[in-house]
């Protein structure tokens, strides 16, 4: 009896979102590689809503473990909780649910995205400067960082928060933004933009701009063309935190050793959560979290 | 019949069909170059059928047209064109976005290298408007232009290319008499050219006069091809209605004394000035005057559908409130406007859908009864004897009458009691014509009060009682009885200073 | 000449039937390529999947029936989705607290409606930028009511309304299909109806024939917002949650192409509600069937935008 | 009968330069409220942010005035740029590699708009319904090909297109501003441009006009994909890399609303080239002044949307 796993990730709309969709294939085709034993679905969701359509379609196939990274985590409340009351062994990768149904949850850590970036920037402002930030899209995640970005910069009274704006997570968008930043503030000390495809369009913004103020800019996720650029020493790119889409492989491997009531990771206990660290990521330690084949 | 062996087209065995149904059987017809041969016919008799297929619109179920001794098929208008061939239509075909240069040269533009020569094309076209004695800017869009100046438009879109065949389907409809001399003139122009003219007319004096032969169809069929030597009004009339004819206007109904409809002091934004006049019960009372007189614009704003600056209206005596087409509605006016296509039918629904839009609320009892809807239609189908290859299809595919008393029936499904006909009989042929007449004198015996609007000066004298002239938005003169007189209504109408001798005559000579 | 009734009939029956020849080959198709498809469970999956949308194309055939468009309505329901369950969770956790989000939701959805029908009667302007306008508006209002933070209801009963069923039928799939039979019988047994086709086949010609085209025109709108007030509910009580910057995203797109599929064209002046709710089904079954076969995440868009060609076109060439 | 022509010049005055009006009205207030907004530096990056979907909204101009519309040119942007850059990194780094790959962008864009030209037009399908479709397929295809991973430039003189400058004016705007000249004069100064308005205002006269009504409807949407080709270059040259997901997303809407705040109506029949450059501009000074301001991220869409009311209705109120 072959086991089924259903995989349901948000579709590739900017880059992190794509390198989870490399990764999940990847995990996927290792798998069926060596184990003939397992059948995998994989559906990618444009929106919420239409993740909830794919869960349901996931269960009338029958499927024994699903592995979801929810777009949005409260639209999929009532779907994974249905999954997971018919006894389908539910693994929710990223973002977790309001009121938490599924048997492990692996995520990286937003708020921790947020704070040892904050820190690490304030250290490297030296405590005082004039800062810009570029947000995400409005989703729980992107206030999770915020929050705990600011939290963090509340302690440091000297460094001034001029403008915090939404780019979506776009390099286009991010780069029209900088644009306007860099004409409405004549002086700014410190970008910081909370993932590594924006930040592609700050630099571009600044190299054009020709500007000579900025010393630093942080952006994160650490996709590989920046993790490129720390290990060769970018003046302006010197760092950033890791929030690594693998995340779902391994969810995968959760899910199929789940559904095969083995004990997930071959740990000694099941653990509920598993919080990928947000790992600071400078030119000391770039070639542990360098992969030039992943899609992001 | 006479044979000449030398036709520029011959057409021999056409037959056409509209899915399955026969709409012309059988035809064979040979034009000589330079003559103007006119076709006759009731409505839908299949005269526009027959031009379109010539000129490449449609293309014939089955038959052969042959052009200087050479078979031709004639599949698009391109290849008519490139034949020599081409055509004013009988609906519009005109881009109202764009400038009357624009138009006149649209799918044939005059170029410098990749660039238009829009110099040439101004140029020509001024020529080719004066030809047709219109002063209209070349670079004026067709949006704001008036039936009459579009229709001009029209022929001088088909005189441009200078083609060998030239085919007219009902040209004169919209036009009043003044612009029918120009064109008449322009046609026996054209004829010393050696070009040939295709024309179709429902007005049999205009046949008579300019027509060498004329082909007179009925049902598809071909019932004969005259000299026009042989014939005369009454010979066609009967030919195409294939029985006499009898009298065409009914004898004129006394208006009762009882007043319905007053108007005071009406003006509007634009042309209308003080504008006072009443109508009685049972009465018809005629509005005369030339294209752009403002009778339109009266009609709309009698009946709520354009802004009044100042005026009153009473409806029986009481001041009547009209601000839109319903409060009008309320006072049981009726308009048929003279823009059938544009303001009157909703071409894509059929029969019924149309008699009832207006009336609906006749018809419905939370929802419409369909069965009710579909026996008044089959009434007034009876009624004014409606005919259509299918009576379910849309309008579109009905010819011009028969949309006409389509048009007439959905007004009178409202049960007016006044009615204002703007142009109820443009583009019909004589024996609709008459049917309408006949009607519309049945209604004023009944009570029912008419005003007809109308620029055929023989049908405003050969039914009204009274007839009121209009001239730039003022009325200009008011007849009564014996006293109207049909040069006394070219006067007021033009402006006597207006009119020179010439046209007079000539416009007096086509009455 | 005589009426040749019996060619209207084949003339009118293709093209009229075209959608539900479509769905029911699509519907073989289905069955054929996967085992899953005819599962009783599986088809009321479908349904439901196909009320949200469904229910708000039964609107959208109104408007495009009188020659408009409404792209506002995906962002519409995010507005009135925000606003239902904040209402609720501030009366508590009572029935009544949720008729009164239900009744809210309904009542803002039509003001929503009222408003775009204001802009496009009394602003004249074209409905597709109108909406266009709209759309913008009322996504950037949820945004900044809720603050781009997801809203979820504390009510227990709620859920019921997106998530119950009668007689193993989701209730939203009963409220789809009953607000479809009313629609029917509103656009093709009233006035009402009749003066929409009207309005959208020739507005001049309505304006002639004493119709008030103003007010029918605003009516399509307001009965486009009212069926997004529908579908706010059916959506945020299945969900519990309404997320601001996601939620009914792209909606208008499938409403509008579900409202095509059925049959009813863009340029207005006819359309049928039959032909909208096959619409809806067919979309929903395309997306059923690419999941249930597993293509390829990337590739769906292709396959679905190859159907929605292919069903337009057996319309066309049908005829 | 006399000629009007003073009356016409009156009309057709306000009408058409109402969206020109907007524009200085727009620039004096931007001027008055940020003291940046002026800088030479401000205004080249507005035009510079403008002329990516400036360029298609030229595209668009001309199929919208021949009453068609394509919704695919953002997908299309996306498709286009991933296989330019494809071809150039397969080519190389020379100067050859950037040439080639220029020129297979404006083939495919071209062949792209080939493609939903031919759907409208031998298909006979409504372009809305055609380009809806052809959006899904030329995004999922694009997913497809990339497997959704960004696509990344490996030459250096590509990014030059999109970043450099010419006497202190971007490339990009200086390609979007020539182009306008030449679609203007294609618009107003050639027979091609004539029928194409002569389409868009009465599809049945054009036939009976002896105009190829197929071809140049088909031409239309070739030149919407040529435009759409220019603008993935431009764009992926500036960021020397296309994202599949993400590239020209919403640029359809950028570019109708550019459209018709240009004066251009929906329902085609006219139109003009200038109006459309200057609606793009007006949506750019708008983007930037809402940035430059500091307006809350989440009511920039409702300020935008309203400002898309506001200038559309005082076009309309000025006649
Ligand atoms: N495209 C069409 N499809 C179906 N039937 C048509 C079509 N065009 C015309 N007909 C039918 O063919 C017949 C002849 O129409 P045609 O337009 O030739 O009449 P006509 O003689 O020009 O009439 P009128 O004097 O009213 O213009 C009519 O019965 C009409 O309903
Ligand atoms: N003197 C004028 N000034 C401005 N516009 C005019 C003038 N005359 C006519 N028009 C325009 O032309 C349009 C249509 O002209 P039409 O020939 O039907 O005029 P009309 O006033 O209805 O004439 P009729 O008295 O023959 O009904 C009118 O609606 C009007 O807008
Ligand atoms: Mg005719
Ligand atoms: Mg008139």
């Amino acid at each position: 009896e072959k086991i089924k796993v259903g995989v349901s990730v948000p579709s590739a709309d900017h880059g992190w979102t794509a390198g989870l969709l490399w990764w999940a294939k990847k995990a996927v085709a290792d798998i069926e590689a060596t184990d003939k034993d397992v059948t995998f679905y994989v559906v990618a969701a444009s929106s919420g809503t239409k993740q909830v359509g794919d869960v349901e379609d996931l269960m009338v196939k029958g499927i024994d473990a699903l592995v979801i990274l929810p777009h949005n985590p409260s639209t999929l409340q009532k779907v994974v909780e249905e999954v997971y009351a018919s006894g389908i062994y539910t693994v929710v990768v990223d973002r977790e649910l309001p009121s938490p149904a599924q048997h492990v949850f692996i995520a990286g850590d937003n708020p921790g995205l947020g704070k040892v970036g904050a820190e690490w920037l304030a250290e490297e402002m030296g405590g005082k400067g004039k800062l810009v930030v570029l947000e995400g899209m409005s989703i729980p995640i992107n206030k999770q960082r915020v929050d705990a970005f600011n939290e963090v910069m509340k302690n440091y009274p000297d460094i001034e928060i001029m403008d915090s704006q939404p780019a979506d997570w776009s390099t286009q968008k991010a780069l029209a933004l900088m644009e306007n930043y860099l004409q409405k503030h004549q002086q700014i000390d410190a970008v910081w933009c909370q993932d590594d495809d924006m930040l592609k369009g700050v630099m571009q913004a600044i190299k054009e701009a020709g500007r000579t103020d900025i010393k630093t800019v942080l952006g994160g996720a650490g996709s590989k063309d920046i993790i490129k650029m720390i290990m060769d020493d970018d003046p302006l790119v010197r760092s950033t935190v890791t929030y690594n889409p693998s995340m779902v492989a391994s969810g995968i491997v959760f899910g199929v050793q789940g559904a095969r009531g083995e004990t997930v990771g071959g740990l000694y206990h099941t653990p509920s959560r598993v919080i990928l660290a947000a790992d600071l990521v400078v030119k000391e330690n770039a070639k542990d979290f360098y992969f030039p084949e992943s899609a992001y | 019949m006479a044979h000449h062996t030398d036709a520029l087209l011959s057409i021999k065995r056409i037959n056409k069909e509209f899915s399955g149904v026969l709409v012309l059987n059988d035809i064979n017809v040979d034009i000589n170059g330079g003559e103007v041969f006119g076709i006759l016919g009731e409505n839908g008799a299949g005269k526009s059928t027959l031009l379109k297929i010539i000129c490449g619109v449609y293309t014939p179920t089955s038959g052969t047209i042959t052009l200087k001794g050479t078979p031709v098929s004639i599949t698009s208008p391109m290849k008519a064109k490139r034949l020599g061939i081409s055509m004013i239509p009988q609906e519009f075909n005109l881009i109202p976005t764009l400038t009357v240069f624009e138009n006149i040269f649209l799918g044939s533009e005059i170029k410098n290298g990749a660039l238009l020569n829009k110099k040439a094309m101004r140029e020509k076209t001024s020529s080719l408007l004066a030809e047709l004695k219109t002063e209209l800017s070349p670079d004026a869009l067709i949006v704001n232009l008036s039936v009459a100046e579009k229709q001009m438009v029209e022929i001088a879109k088909a005189l441009v290319h200078e083609s060998d065949i030239l085919i007219m389907d009902e040209p004169t409809t919209v036009l009043t008499s003044v612009e029918i001399a120009v064109l008449f003139d322009l046609i026996a122009r054209l004829k010393e050219k050696n070009v040939t003219i295709l024309f179709i007319s429902h007005k049999l004096n205009e046949v008579k006069n300019i027509c060498d032969r004329i082909l007179v169809l009925r049902d598809g069929d071909q019932i004969s091809v005259n000299d026009i030597d042989e014939v005369d009004e009454q010979d066609m009339a009967r030919k195409m209605v294939g029985r006499e004819l009898s009298q065409v206007f009914p004898d004129k109904s006394v208006p009762e004394d009882e007043e319905v409809l007053r108007v005071e002091n009406l003006s509007d934004l634009k042309l209308l000035k003080n504008i006072s006049f009443s109508l009685n019960k049972g009465e018809l009372l005629g509005f005369s005057g030339l294209i752009g007189a403002g009778r339109t614009e009266l009609a709309e704003c009698i009946m709520g559908l354009r802004p009044r600056s100042s005026g009153d209206i009473f409806v029986k005596g009481e001041q009547a409130q009209i601000d839109s087409p319903l409060d009008a509605l309320d006072y049981k006016l009726a308009y048929l406007s003279e823009d059938r296509k544009g303001k009157g039918l909703l071409m894509s629904f059929g029969i019924p859908e149309n008699i009832s839009l207006i009336s609906l609320a006749k018809y419905t009892n939370l929802f419409i009864n369909k069965k009710k809807v579909q026996q008044s239609t089959d009434g007034y189908i009876e009624k004014f004897d409606i005919k259509a290859a299918s009576l379910k299809a849309e309008l579109d595919y009905f010819s011009g009458g028969n949309q006409q008393k389509v048009y007439l029936s959905k007004w009178m499904d409202t049960d007016p009691s006044i009615l204002v006909l703007d142009e109820p009989t443009r583009g019909i042929d004589v024996n609709a014509k008459r049917e309408i007449y006949h009607f519309i004198n049945s209604l004023v015996t009944q009570g029912v009060s008419c005003i007809l609007i109308s620029s055929e000066l023989e049908e405003l004298i050969g039914l009204c009682t009274r007839i009121l002239v209009m001239r730039e938005g003022r009325i200009t003169a008011e007849m009564t009885g014996e006293h109207i007189n049909e040069e006394e209504i070219m006067f007021s109408a033009a402006g006597v200073k207006d009119m020179n001798q010439t046209t007079k005559e000539e416009t007096s000579e086509i009455l | 000449m005589k009426s040749y009734s019996f060619e209207d009939i084949k003339r009118i029956d293709y093209s009229k039937y075209a959608p539900l020849f479509a769905l029911v080959i699509l519907i073989i198709l289905s069955a054929l390529a996967s085992e899953h498809f005819l599962k009783f469970r599986n088809i009321t999956n479908i349904l439901r999947q196909v009320s949200y949308t469904g229910t708000i194309a039964l609107g959208m055939t109104f408007v495009i029936v009188a020659a408009g468009i409404d792209l506002s309505v995906g962002s519409m329901v995010a507005l009135v989705g925000v606003l239902a369950i904040y209402l609720m969770n501030y009366l508590g956790t009572s029935v009544f607290a949720v008729v009164a989000a239900v009744f809210v939701a309904i009542l803002v959805g039509s003001l929503c409606g009222a408003v775009n029908g204001l802009i496009v009667t009394r602003g004249k302007i074209t409905s597709f930028i109108a909406t266009l306008a709209t759309m913008s508006i009322f996504r950037s209002l949820t945004l900044y009511v809720s603050e781009a933070g997801e809203v979820i209801s504390h009510n227990d009963i709620y859920p019921e309304i997106g998530g119950g069923y009668f007689l193993n039928i989701p209730y939203p799939v009963l409220i789809f299909l009953g607000l479809a039979v009313f629609f029917h019988f509103l656009l093709n047994n009233t006035a009402f109806g009749r003066h929409v086709c009207a309005v959208g086949a020739n507005r001049q010609v309505a304006i002639y024939s004493a119709i008030k085209v103003r007010w029918v025109t605003f009516m399509t709108f307001v009965i486009s917002g009212f069926t997004v007030g529908v579908t706010a509910i059916l959506l945020s009580s299945r969900l519990n949650s309404v997320s601001p910057g996601d939620a009914g995203i792209f909606y208008e797109l499938d409403a509008i192409a579900a409202v095509v599929i059925g049959g009813t064209p863009l340029a207005g002046g006819k359309g049928t509600i039959w032909g909208t709710v096959i619409g809806a089904i067919i979309l929903g079954i395309i997306n059923n069937m690419l999941n249930m076969l597993g293509v390829s995440p990337y590739l769906q868009g292709t396959v679905k935008g190859l159907i929605i060609l292919i069903a337009v076109l057996a319309q066309y060439k049908s005829n």
